[in-house]
């Protein structure tokens, strides 16, 4: 890690000896359950339980968002969040579970929320006691995000809400949801608003979460219904029918093109979690024998790998440049690429280890002799998710070409 | 003999591939063949082995089974360029059925000619056969199993339709020489072990041989599979471009009707450049389809790289339309309910299955630039 | 050839004879001129010259034209143009110059010309005598051909020009263009009108024809410049107005989509024109040295050149896959890919062949050391000439996706 | 030493790119540069060696060539972020100057240390070098060039800007071993002869050497290569990824004013999704480049493979830049009188030059993965 330390300044230098000293005390090890790839994928309370007071523990030690104001909640510092996400990838702890609450809730909270609003959810959120779940996209608005119909009607001081949301991760466990509504169907983009709704305890109050089931077979995504839910308008963090607006800044930090740097932890690896990296995929071609050697021999294999780890290397290079002014020509350039380079390269990476598999790249979770358990098709079929979700490949390079590049937009 | 400028595609040819594109539509369709394989979900269904099997037992009395046996041992003797077009058919419907292990075996069956005629025998009357080759690597060279005191010993690899056969057609070892045997799939000592494979409208196994009593086919294993496996490529990559069509003309149905932005899909260049990068593919896979067919029927001494174009083609191209037409459909055809994973794991499967497109090419380029070193030597 | 004829009529069967026969006779033979690799490239009188005659004399032979009535000059046969072509090819004899108008003037003059008009311009077309030129594409006006801006003003029975065409090949040797202009500034598509003109008549009065220079800095391109050139109203070929209808017919005939087959000849080599093909790529592989072997033996030169051999055994299966109906879901649908995939399969194969001549593919036309004459590099920057002009790839994928998949227009 | 967070991309480095950047812009803008070397058009051209010697000399005196030269020998000793970012601009302005091969030229001889103290003075003092290494495939491991009775036979192939330089440092075999050798471009037995080669902005030639008399460098030739080869492919991919990013924005800037079908090319996804694939991999090589370069500085265990990396990943990047640029631009793109061919060709020069992509990654491979048959063994 030492690469970072060089310029930090004295607050973080001295907040980077913290962060350490702490997590070599309260390193949990290796973890006493079962943990999918990422938060998204959670599928138990034992592993929800688990990470939660990993979560709680971290933020009570001043980890968790060190950046945002104390009266928030937050620990008051300027630039230290990077830091302590340095320190936790560096030391490969468990992940945060509050993933949509500290990616995309919180800063939108933080920005477009009353105070009192802040000071009630913020905590709760940084320390992983209440769980956010994201309500946005509908089966009618996927890439035409503000096409979404789930409509509030005004009642008094209240909102009545009926709706289809889809592709709500977390939703089955979630306290609380962001959830992007229409009050007004004469305007598309001007008849949006953006609530935060209390959703857990609406659970069969009105809201229905059925999960949706992925090619893979496994859960992780829900549908959310809304019949006649009744929220206060209090929850509503847009000036009326400015909810796009508010989206947007919710939209940017998922892309990790945001100014408020989301709190990240992780990088341990669970016993048979794998990791879709070329060196997993190297490691996979020297155990494949192949005609009396191995698939680390093929000079195909090996073009291939190494175009896997040239890009792996661009990728992290990329972000290494975006915080360098001098060699950046445009501001939001690299910083708006990493979605779209980071799930086609793992999606490519996959493919890869699948043929250096071979026939045993078809051998599933299920069967005893499938290479890495089985875990490489289901990296593959699960990276179609990754350039689905959050904006699809497409979508990604129509924002490019549009906001970097100055291209007319395509719709 | 030159191939004929129709490929020889007559029309029996056509009659089959539209009466196996109506038997198909009508006793599977896709909504039915989703319930049937796809009913529980979960990602470790994968060694439930669902399948049709009065389906099947149609087919048979339709003579699927035995459709390429000569005439002479009973069987109908139809050109393989007929036999594409069924097995086009056959992917399109994404079928599960034992039908493309019995025809690959038959290509050995019947390259051995009469010492072969009970085997055909029975595959005219209905019997299912998978073929016994593959080590643990996949490949063909190096079979598994040994003959010891006259006893099939060993384990084979990826078994295809293991679950659903009748018979087994084994490939052993025995001494410097490669024999093929007729094994009865139920016979004591015979323990066929299902893999957990993504695709769920085919089974594959591992099976192992334990003092197997079995029938040798007279003449050499090691020639007789070097006559066929252009058959046995050809016969797989039909079922990858009729499943890959499918798969296209799919996409391009929702990408009619699904709207974003007040515009269908098909609008978007994106989405359309893709769809047509996916046709041509499947158009270029099968041309190379029929070429090969049409040489295993006119022109044996093209067959053997017109048949690994053809392979090498049709990987690519199944592997190209399965992504694209996910990535097309957005987040409904990464659901388990969209139909579209059925194509896209039986294609994952068959596309690394006899050969993935670059080991084709590799033994395409040994025909046509010499092998390697070769030049120097 | 053996292969088509197993189908012949017996009308074909004959012909093909009296074909092989006169072509055993008349094959000029190792041709005296360098000739360049297509009839679009030919700079010098001196080559045209040598290729009319060749033209003039298939002409007379009966060879050019056969499918066309006898009134207007053909051979009144049915379905024997396609015999010839596949003789003349598979004889490997010069290629016709009068390419443009056998492959869009013909079918277009005679489907829409009044029949004065067809018997005067056809058999010298047939012949050669007559070299056409298509005045289509306008600095303006490319892939939005409808939007041609060259306008014809009535005056009497004649008609007033003005305006500026572009890539307009064998201009400079022309006797007659082809010419799509706009008579009616108020509609797009229906204020367009369709002209042969007379043009080598009309140099220097009216008509300037200048080179354009290619980036291979070779000609054969040219602007032609109308000012006020006067035009009978008797050469316009459509109903007023209906100019595009008429355009429609040539472009279907240039794409091969078109019923009327084109009279082909070709395959001779003059020395030193090089074929764009798989083949002439392995034979630079086999004589370019690499450590010790040749790149011949480079996995990966052998990978790549046998996904272009592939590809182009593809091509070909297309085409005559095309021609079995029980084959094809769609009727345009084979026929409409043939430009797209010859046009890029020719650019990838260059480009491969100049990996494999690695430093050495840099040396061009002018060096006695370079691979294949330097031709490779000429090959590589033209093949960008193929797959621009004729409607570039993109407008032929929006082609085959509107009219073959029937997705929603791109415009 | 691990590399610093910014690759050491401090203000002096900022100034100097910035500076670089309004030089050529304003002494070589790129109808003046046009007009230079594509004056007279002509396939068989390339022979023509046109450039601007006055600018050189105007480089010169700003220290460019001395750029990389240590303190010690008088030089400015500047880091190699600095001087990537230099040929950046060099590149992007697609500038005819013997720049690239005098640094290339200055790494090897830095690497000689003293030995080289009167080669390195003379380059501070503004003399232009070319490196003089290659045979006929492109190879630098064995010398075409030879030393007999102490005088250099033989003949180099594709010396960069050999018709521009005043020396050379040539790479020559001396019994078992090879030393380099600083040689007067113009000195007797030294004979020049011009590739025609398709890049207008760069000459290249073959030179042949007889009988010559040469100042011989201490040290061992190979070793001082194989220090100084991974500076000699960053700078180069300096140089690319500059004349990439030209004809991304030459590109750019044409598909948001010219209009089909009544609306900006940018509009149409077919247009722009491959100008934002052009973007993406210009930034994967940019970044590429400058951890190369940064390693140079301070990670010496690192710089092999970073250079490694950075060379395959611009080369690749040179040639799709290159052809979408003429694409997306459509007919125009494709003319004389149109820029673009001249960044096109100097790019396809560039791309093969060194190692193309595939040698590169070969290479990584050997030292990620390991030799082939390693493991075996």
């Amino acid at each position: 890690m030492a690469e970072q330390e060089r310029r930090d300044t004295q607050e973080q230098a001295e907040f980077r000896q913290y962060c350490r000293d702490w997590i070599g005390k309260n390193h949990p090890g290796e973890p006493s359950v079962r943990l999918p790839l990422s938060a998204l994928e959670i599928m138990t309370q034992e592993q929800l339980a688990y990470l939660k007071h990993w979560q709680q523990a971290a933020y009570d030690a001043g980890l968790v968002g060190c950046d945002y104001p104390k009266e928030v909640g937050g620990g008051g510092r300027s630039d230290c969040q990077r830091v302590a996400n340095e320190e936790l990838l560096g030391a490969k702890t468990p992940y945060f579970p509050n993933i949509i609450g500290l990616g995309m809730a919180a800063p939108t909270v933080f920005y477009h929320a009353s105070d009192e609003l802040k000071q009630r959810l913020l905590p709760s959120l940084f320390s992983g006691e209440d769980i956010w779940c994201q309500g946005f996209s509908e089966p009618g608005a996927g890439s035409d995000l503000a096409s979404v119909q789930t409509f509030a009607e005004r009642k008094g001081d209240k909102w009545v809400i009926n709706g289809h949301k889809v592709w709500t991760s977390l939703a089955h466990f979630a306290d609380w949801m962001i959830l992007l509504l229409r009050t007004d169907k004469s305007h598309k983009y001007d008849g949006l608003s953006y609530f935060v709704v209390p959703i857990a305890s609406a659970l069969g109050k009105g809201v229905t979460v059925r999960p949706l089931i992925k090619m893979t077979g496994e859960t992780g995504f829900n549908e959310v219904i809304f019949e006649d839910l009744e929220v206060d308008d209090a929850y509503r963090l847009d000036e009326l029918g400015k909810g796009w607006q508010v989206a947007m800044t919710t939209l940017l930090h998922e892309r990790g093109a945001g100014d408020l740097v989301t709190p990240r932890a992780g990088g341990l690896k669970s016993g048979n979690s794998l990791s879709v990296s070329a060196r997993s995929a190297i490691e996979l071609a020297k155990k494949t024998k192949r005609n009396g050697s191995t698939a680390a021999d093929d000079p195909l294999v090996r073009d291939r790998l190494m175009r896997q780890l040239i890009r792996e290397n661009a990728l992290s290079e990329n972000q290494r440049r975006a915080s360098v002014p001098a060699l950046n020509d445009h501001p939001m350039r690299l910083a708006l690429q990493n979605k779209l380079l980071a799930s086609e390269l793992s999606q490519d990476t996959a493919a890869l280890a699948l043929d250096i598999a071979g026939p045993a790249g078809s051998l599933y979770l299920a069967d005893e002799n499938a290479p890495a358990r089985g875990q490489w098709p289901l990296a593959y079929m699960n990276s179609y998710g990754i350039t689905i979700a959050a904006g699809t490949s497409e979508i990604q390079r129509n924002i490019l070409g549009e906001r970097v590049l100055g291209l007319a937009k395509s719709k | 003999m030159p191939q004929p400028k129709n490929f020889g595609f007559e029309d029996e040819a056509n009659l089959l591939k539209d009466s196996a594109r109506r038997f198909f539509a009508e006793k599977l369709p896709v909504d039915a063949l989703h319930q049937l394989v796809a009913g529980q979900p979960s990602p470790e269904m994968a060694k439930i082995n669902a399948w049709p099997e009065s389906l099947w037992r149609e087919m048979t009395e339709l003579g699927w089974s035995g459709l390429t046996v000569p005439e002479a041992y009973g069987g109908i003797g139809m050109p393989y360029v007929a036999v594409a077009g069924l097995l086009e058919e056959h992917g399109r419907a994404a079928c599960p059925s034992p039908l493309l292990p019995t025809l690959q075996s038959t290509a050995i069956l019947s390259a051995a000619g009469d010492a072969a005629a009970q085997p055909l025998t029975e595959i005219v009357e209905g019997c299912s056969v998978s073929p016994v080759l593959m080590d643990e690597s996949g490949g063909t060279d190096n079979p598994g199993v040994a003959v010891e005191h006259g006893q099939l010993e060993g384990v084979a690899h990826f078994v295809q339709d293991a679950c659903k056969v009748d018979r087994f057609l084994v490939l052993a070892q025995h001494g410097d020489a490669q024999e093929f045997f007729w094994v009865d799939s139920k016979a004591d000592g015979v323990h066929i072990e299902a893999d957990a494979i993504v695709d769920l409208t085919r089974d594959q196994a591992t099976v192992r041989f334990q003092g197997v009593e079995a029938s040798k086919i007279e003449g050499d294993g090691a020639t007789l599979l070097k006559q066929a496996l252009p058959a046995v490529w050809m016969l797989v990559s039909a079922d990858m471009v009729g499943g890959a069509e499918w798969l296209l003309q799919t996409t391009v149905d929702y990408a009619q009707q699904r709207k974003q932005f007040d515009r269908p899909l098909g609008f978007f260049q994106a989405v359309k450049h893709d769809l047509v990068n996916v046709m041509i593919a499947i158009d270029e896979s099968k041309s190379l389809l029929y070429s090969a067919a049409c040489a295993l029927d006119t022109e044996p001494e093209r067959c053997l790289s017109l048949a690994h174009m053809a392979k090498a083609s049709a990987s690519d191209t199944a592997a190209f339309a399965s992504g694209r037409a996910v990535q097309c459909h957005g987040g409904i055809g990464f659901t388990w309910e969209c139909y579209l994973h059925l194509y896209f794991k039986r294609q994952e499967h068959s596309l690394r299955l006899w050969g993935d497109a670059a080991w084709h090419r590799a033994r395409l380029a040994d025909l046509v630039i010499g092998e390697i070193g070769a030049q120097a030597a």
